[in-house]
């Protein structure tokens, strides 16, 4: 197993959605265990995380915005994306359900029917690998969300958390991300009302920052990092970790 | 929102393309070039999210004044038991930390809170209660500093005139007025630039409840690192006529020492 | 008026700061009629003495006894500070205030205020703002804020101390009239002339003690106490 | 982090299984039992995050004040051209908004920023500096308006006695220093319960730059508003604690007006 | 010391505020050597003057000539207020603090102003806050703060309108000697007795200006102007 550096550390930069769903609490501990590494986790929007990625300000980062990624390596910030696992994104919505989506047969459908009954609905509104997915399946569903009014299409340019805190607060239908949505703590009225949908794959990936242009970074751990990250150890405990009995995540890198 | 063509249009100077030592301090430039842009284009997004900020702050400090103004000069004037312990906790008070209002305020408002019939939460009158319960206590302390001084000047005359209690805390707070506007202001500062209540009872909705500092937030956490900072400077230069129009109108660095 | 707050008493009234005793025990009474000198070296305790008496200072000991409830009391007292206590605002409405205060409306007030001032000889100064005011116009101005609210009783702390020649006797005038028709006047000063002048009885302080209370012609002809005797020569009082 | 204990601890009382009305008052009392339970078990997380937050505070307050202090006085005392626009920049600069320090101070401090070489992103010091950019402005305008009236009182004396304008400053800031406490206890309450701007330089690492009010914030973003509540109960007590202790050392409520 | 800063001289000096002329223009000189009485009634312009001379007022027209350059001038003058500023610290650290900020040990300075306070009568109060002193030991404090630092020329205003009689004399006696060592003394007093005593030429100001500057026995004997002749006989001057 890895190289042990010890005493060593890191920066990675994460995104909300990763943070809040409690994995990291599970792999930090081991991390340091196995490798002597100390990950410091900078939990932070997703522009935000490939930005401090872009200046050198971490070592690696984790993000799940496959588009964003890509361009981040193309443009030399990182030498390679790997993907490490990925969740899903679920539809949560009032108990009551009152655009009765839990009926749909997609998340096309489901979005529609939020549409059509004009019922409150809750977009991070952030530029996050979230409100990317959710904006491309309301194109899915041929609908401009930006043209959608204030009244029940809530912009609220904000982190997982505090989206859902407002979703809770105003009982509306919000997109998260599962892990997100399992260990919130304010679920309030709200309810997971629509899942499964093969359009809502939820992939991460972890890019090291490239050593060439920040000689600064500490490339020895971003990758011992990496290479744990893509190990049966991290495998067997990121299949293994559960909420409430429910499986989280699903590990899918390629050793 | 529209903000962000700003961005892309102050951006023609390609980043990426620069050395990375000089990436950042030309955000700073972009910064300024976005204020820059937003304002000579009077953008209506920034135009609207402006009035919101100036619409709450205005309202919340106008508030708060009515209460912690008087309030502030109460404690000066009565001598009580608990008057040390009162002026202690007014003073910590000033360092609520306005994520935890934020948060009280929510549960109060949210539907599922004692008031939540009203329907309050997200809207901009949940952003000045927020911003109320946060000037409140500041404006008091400062106030409270403020005419303790005058106070002492005054004692032996308004209680020679038989003032009623009343009477004292308006005259001191008349007489005092110059010094009051300096806490009011120092409100008014405070709450312009406040993020973390009004983002929680808020909840930065684009069209209702975004206002500048939620913007700057939304900016940030997006990475788009020069549009904020060129909304900070708008958020700066705003502050700075505030100031200057209310202490033009009120003369009171012209008219000298009282 | 519905009887008199006076006369007044004093019982072995003492005032202490921060242990130490600055007047005390004092037992005096005065009567419902009278102009009473009170006099004594610097530091004596003239100024505490009168404010003690007009409620602004707390007794560590004693009684005050007066003739009417304390409210009442309250309400028909003025006082003249030694050092005048200015309101920033313009000297007719410091002087306008105490009517402000007692209801008045602010343009009759404002008038009263106005009147007051011409009688100081102070009218050219009613709309400066009374910070700006000479030393001798300061006091003038106090003086017009304690008589404007017509009270029973006046005290008057050193008020002539920065006046002129031609000032100081026009005062000595107003306060002669004002206890003819029926002020009842305590002041302090240390000017002898205008003691003799004004006084009908004399209270003389020396470390905090009344050391004689005499009516006026008796005190100036033949003091009894030491420390009066050297005072009225000038001459250092032990 | 082991905070998350505590909750499911007080967490005994069952929430679901109660009427929605109530839930969110339940929140409040389950936020004081926390903040209960965290202090008599004196966990070791909160020490850890509480003395950090007093740190960093204490850190930037004293470097604020040392800066301040001197300068609002010295706005006081000098009459120059300019004079009415400075306390006027200086006023809204009480507003500047905590996220726009933050990201000006980020990117002055990052990896690809001039200071970058120093590697002071995302430490306590980063921290430090971002409050001191955010507390001088303040500390200085309350003193500047509290000596101003000091200043009025000595102005002749201090002018005939032809002192020098360093030894005017310094009369004023001893003779002053009572309202100069309050000036730097202001500053203290921004500063404890500040969480925009160092949460940017900072980063909220745990165990390294974790603070009570970062860690509210993520607590509250987690929808543990229990744990979050009881957090921000523990940083008032902690803020009323301190004013008490300043208050008490300083005497300035007991020794009368001076 | 290094020669005088004296002779002085003002030249068409005015003082203006908001538009308007509270002094001038006036025109006097002072000599090196002397006691100058400054009289007239109340709001004259006295304090106004001897600010202005001492550098506190700016002048809106005229220069004022001294004997030596502007910063050795303003090392030399010490100023008694009419109204005594009095700095938020004991009595014996406000006579010490001119001493201080001339760069005195403070354990020396200490020692001196004890030294002075003694000398005007004030040693009891040494430890005392200032701001408790009665009216008349403020102003001893206020003198003993402008005579400790052995200035050329003094000015004071009214010194004496609070202080008893043996104090007034004790103070008289203090200036006089001060005098005849050499201090240049430049004094506002209403109390003609006292200006008699001391004064070696007085300068009688109305309305802002100079009516006469004259030796004093022939100020008292035979003023020249009308508004002096009436403000001696204690008449209203107009
Ligand atoms: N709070 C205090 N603590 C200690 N001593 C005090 C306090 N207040 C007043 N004194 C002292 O009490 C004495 C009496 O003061 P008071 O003002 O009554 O004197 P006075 O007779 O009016 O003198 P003057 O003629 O100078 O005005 C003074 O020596 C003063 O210094
Ligand atoms: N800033 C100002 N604006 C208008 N008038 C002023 C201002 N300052 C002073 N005065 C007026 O100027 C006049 C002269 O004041 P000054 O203090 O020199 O008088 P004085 O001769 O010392 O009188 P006193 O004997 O009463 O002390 C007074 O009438 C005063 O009200
Ligand atoms: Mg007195
Ligand atoms: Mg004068």
């Amino acid at each position: 197993m890895g190289v042990a550096c010890a005493a060593d550390e890191m920066k990675l930069a994460v995104t909300t959605s990763f943070h809040n769903s409690g994995l990291s609490d599970v792999l930090l501990p081991e991390i340091k265990k196995d490798l002597g590494l100390e990950v410091q986790l900078l939990v932070v929007g997703t522009g935000q995380a490939l930005r401090l990625g872009a200046a050198g300000d971490v070592d690696a980062i984790l993000v799940h915005s496959k588009q964003a990624e890509l361009d981040f390596v193309t443009q030399g910030n990182a030498p390679h994306r790997t993907e490490i696992m990925y969740n899903d994104f679920v539809l949560v919505g009032p108990s009551d359900d009152p655009a009765a989506v839990a009926n749909a047969k997609h998340i096309v459908e489901a979005l529609t029917a939020i549409k059509t009954a004009s019922h409150p609905f809750v977009s991070r509104g952030d530029e996050s690998g979230t409100h990317k997915k959710e904006r491309a399946l309301w194109h899915a569903a041929n609908e401009d969300p930006t043209t959608f009014p204030s009244d029940w299409y809530m912009a609220v340019g904000a982190g997982m958390g505090a989206s859902l805190n407002a979703a809770s607060g105003m009982s509306a239908y919000i997109l998260s991300d599962r892990a997100s949505w399992l260990k919130f703590g304010n679920k309030g009225d709200l309810a997971l009302l629509f899942a499964g949908d093969e359009a809502l794959f939820n992939q991460y990936a972890y890019l090291p920052i490239n050593a060439q242009t920040h000689p600064h970074v500490n490339d020895k751990a971003a990758h011992a990092l990496e290479n744990w990250l893509i190990s049966d150890r991290a495998k067997d405990l990121i299949n293994g970790y559960r909420l409430n009995g429910e499986v989280l995540f699903i590990f899918n890198a390629k050793p | 929102m529209s903000l962000s063509w700003v961005f892309s249009n102050a951006g023609s100077l390609n980043v990426e393309a620069l050395t990375p030592k000089t990436v950042t301090m030309n955000d700073i430039l972009q910064g300024l070039i976005s204020a820059f842009h937003l304002i000579v284009t009077l953008d209506p997004d920034l135009i609207e999210i402006s009035l919101r900020s100036l619409y709450v702050t205005t309202s919340a400090v106008a508030i708060a004044a009515v209460i912690g103004l008087p309030f502030g000069c109460w404690l000066a004037v009565r001598r009580f038991r608990f008057r040390r312990l009162t002026i202690a906790v007014l003073n910590a008070l000033m360092g609520l930390p306005p994520v935890v209002v934020g948060l009280i305020v929510y549960l109060l408002l949210s539907r599922s809170g004692p008031f939540g019939v009203f329907g309050l939460l997200f809207t901009p009158t949940a952003m000045i209660i927020a911003q109320v319960v946060i000037l409140t206590p500041l404006i008091a302390s400062i106030a409270h500093q403020a005419i303790r001084d005058l106070w002492a000047e005054y004692h032996d005359l308004l209680i020679s005139l038989n003032t009623t209690r009343g009477q004292r805390i308006r005259t001191l707070l008349w007489d005092g007025r110059r010094a009051l506007l300096t806490a009011a202001l120092a409100g008014f500062g405070r709450g312009i630039g406040e993020v973390g209540a009004i983002m929680i009872v808020g909840g930065n909705i684009d069209h209702v409840t975004r206002v500048l500092t939620t913007a700057i937030a939304l900016e940030t956490g997006k990475g788009e690192f020069a549009l904020a900072l060129g909304l900070g400077f708008v958020l700066i230069l705003l502050a700075i006529a505030v100031n200057l129009v209310i202490h033009s109108l009120s003369k009171t660095e012209v008219s000298g020492r009282w | 008026m519905v009887g008199s707050i006076l006369p007044l008493s004093l019982h072995q009234v003492e005032v202490r700061k921060r242990g130490k005793r600055l007047l005390g025990p004092v037992s005096v009474a005065f009567p419902s009629d009278g102009f009473t000198m009170v006099m004594g070296p610097n530091g004596a305790g003239k100024s505490t003495l009168l404010k003690t008496i007009h409620g602004l200072e707390r007794t560590a000991a004693g009684q005050i006894e007066w003739n009417a409830p304390q409210q009442v009391v309250r309400a028909r007292q003025a006082f003249v500070f030694q050092s005048p206590v200015i309101m920033r605002r313009t000297t007719r409405e410091n002087v306008a205030y105490p009517m402000i205060v007692r209801g008045m409306q602010k343009r009759a007030a404002s008038e009263l205020a106005q009147s007051w001032l011409e009688r100081v000889g102070l009218a050219d100064a009613a709309e400066r703002r009374a910070r700006v005011l000479s030393g001798g116009e300061r006091q003038k101005m106090a003086l017009a804020r304690a008589l404007i609210t017509d009270p029973e009783l006046l005290f008057l702390d050193e008020p002539c101390a920065n006046l002129d020649g031609s000032a100081t006797r026009e005062i000595e005038h107003l306060l002669q009239t004002a206890h003819t028709s029926g002020i009842r006047v305590i002041m302090a000063t240390h000017d002898i002339g205008q003691a003799r002048r004004l006084a009908t009885d004399v209270v003389f302080l020396h470390k905090g003690q009344v050391q004689e209370h005499t009516p006026a012609p008796e005190f100036f002809e033949n003091p009894q106490s030491g420390p009066a005797k050297a005072y009225l020569n000038g001459d250092i009082v032990e």
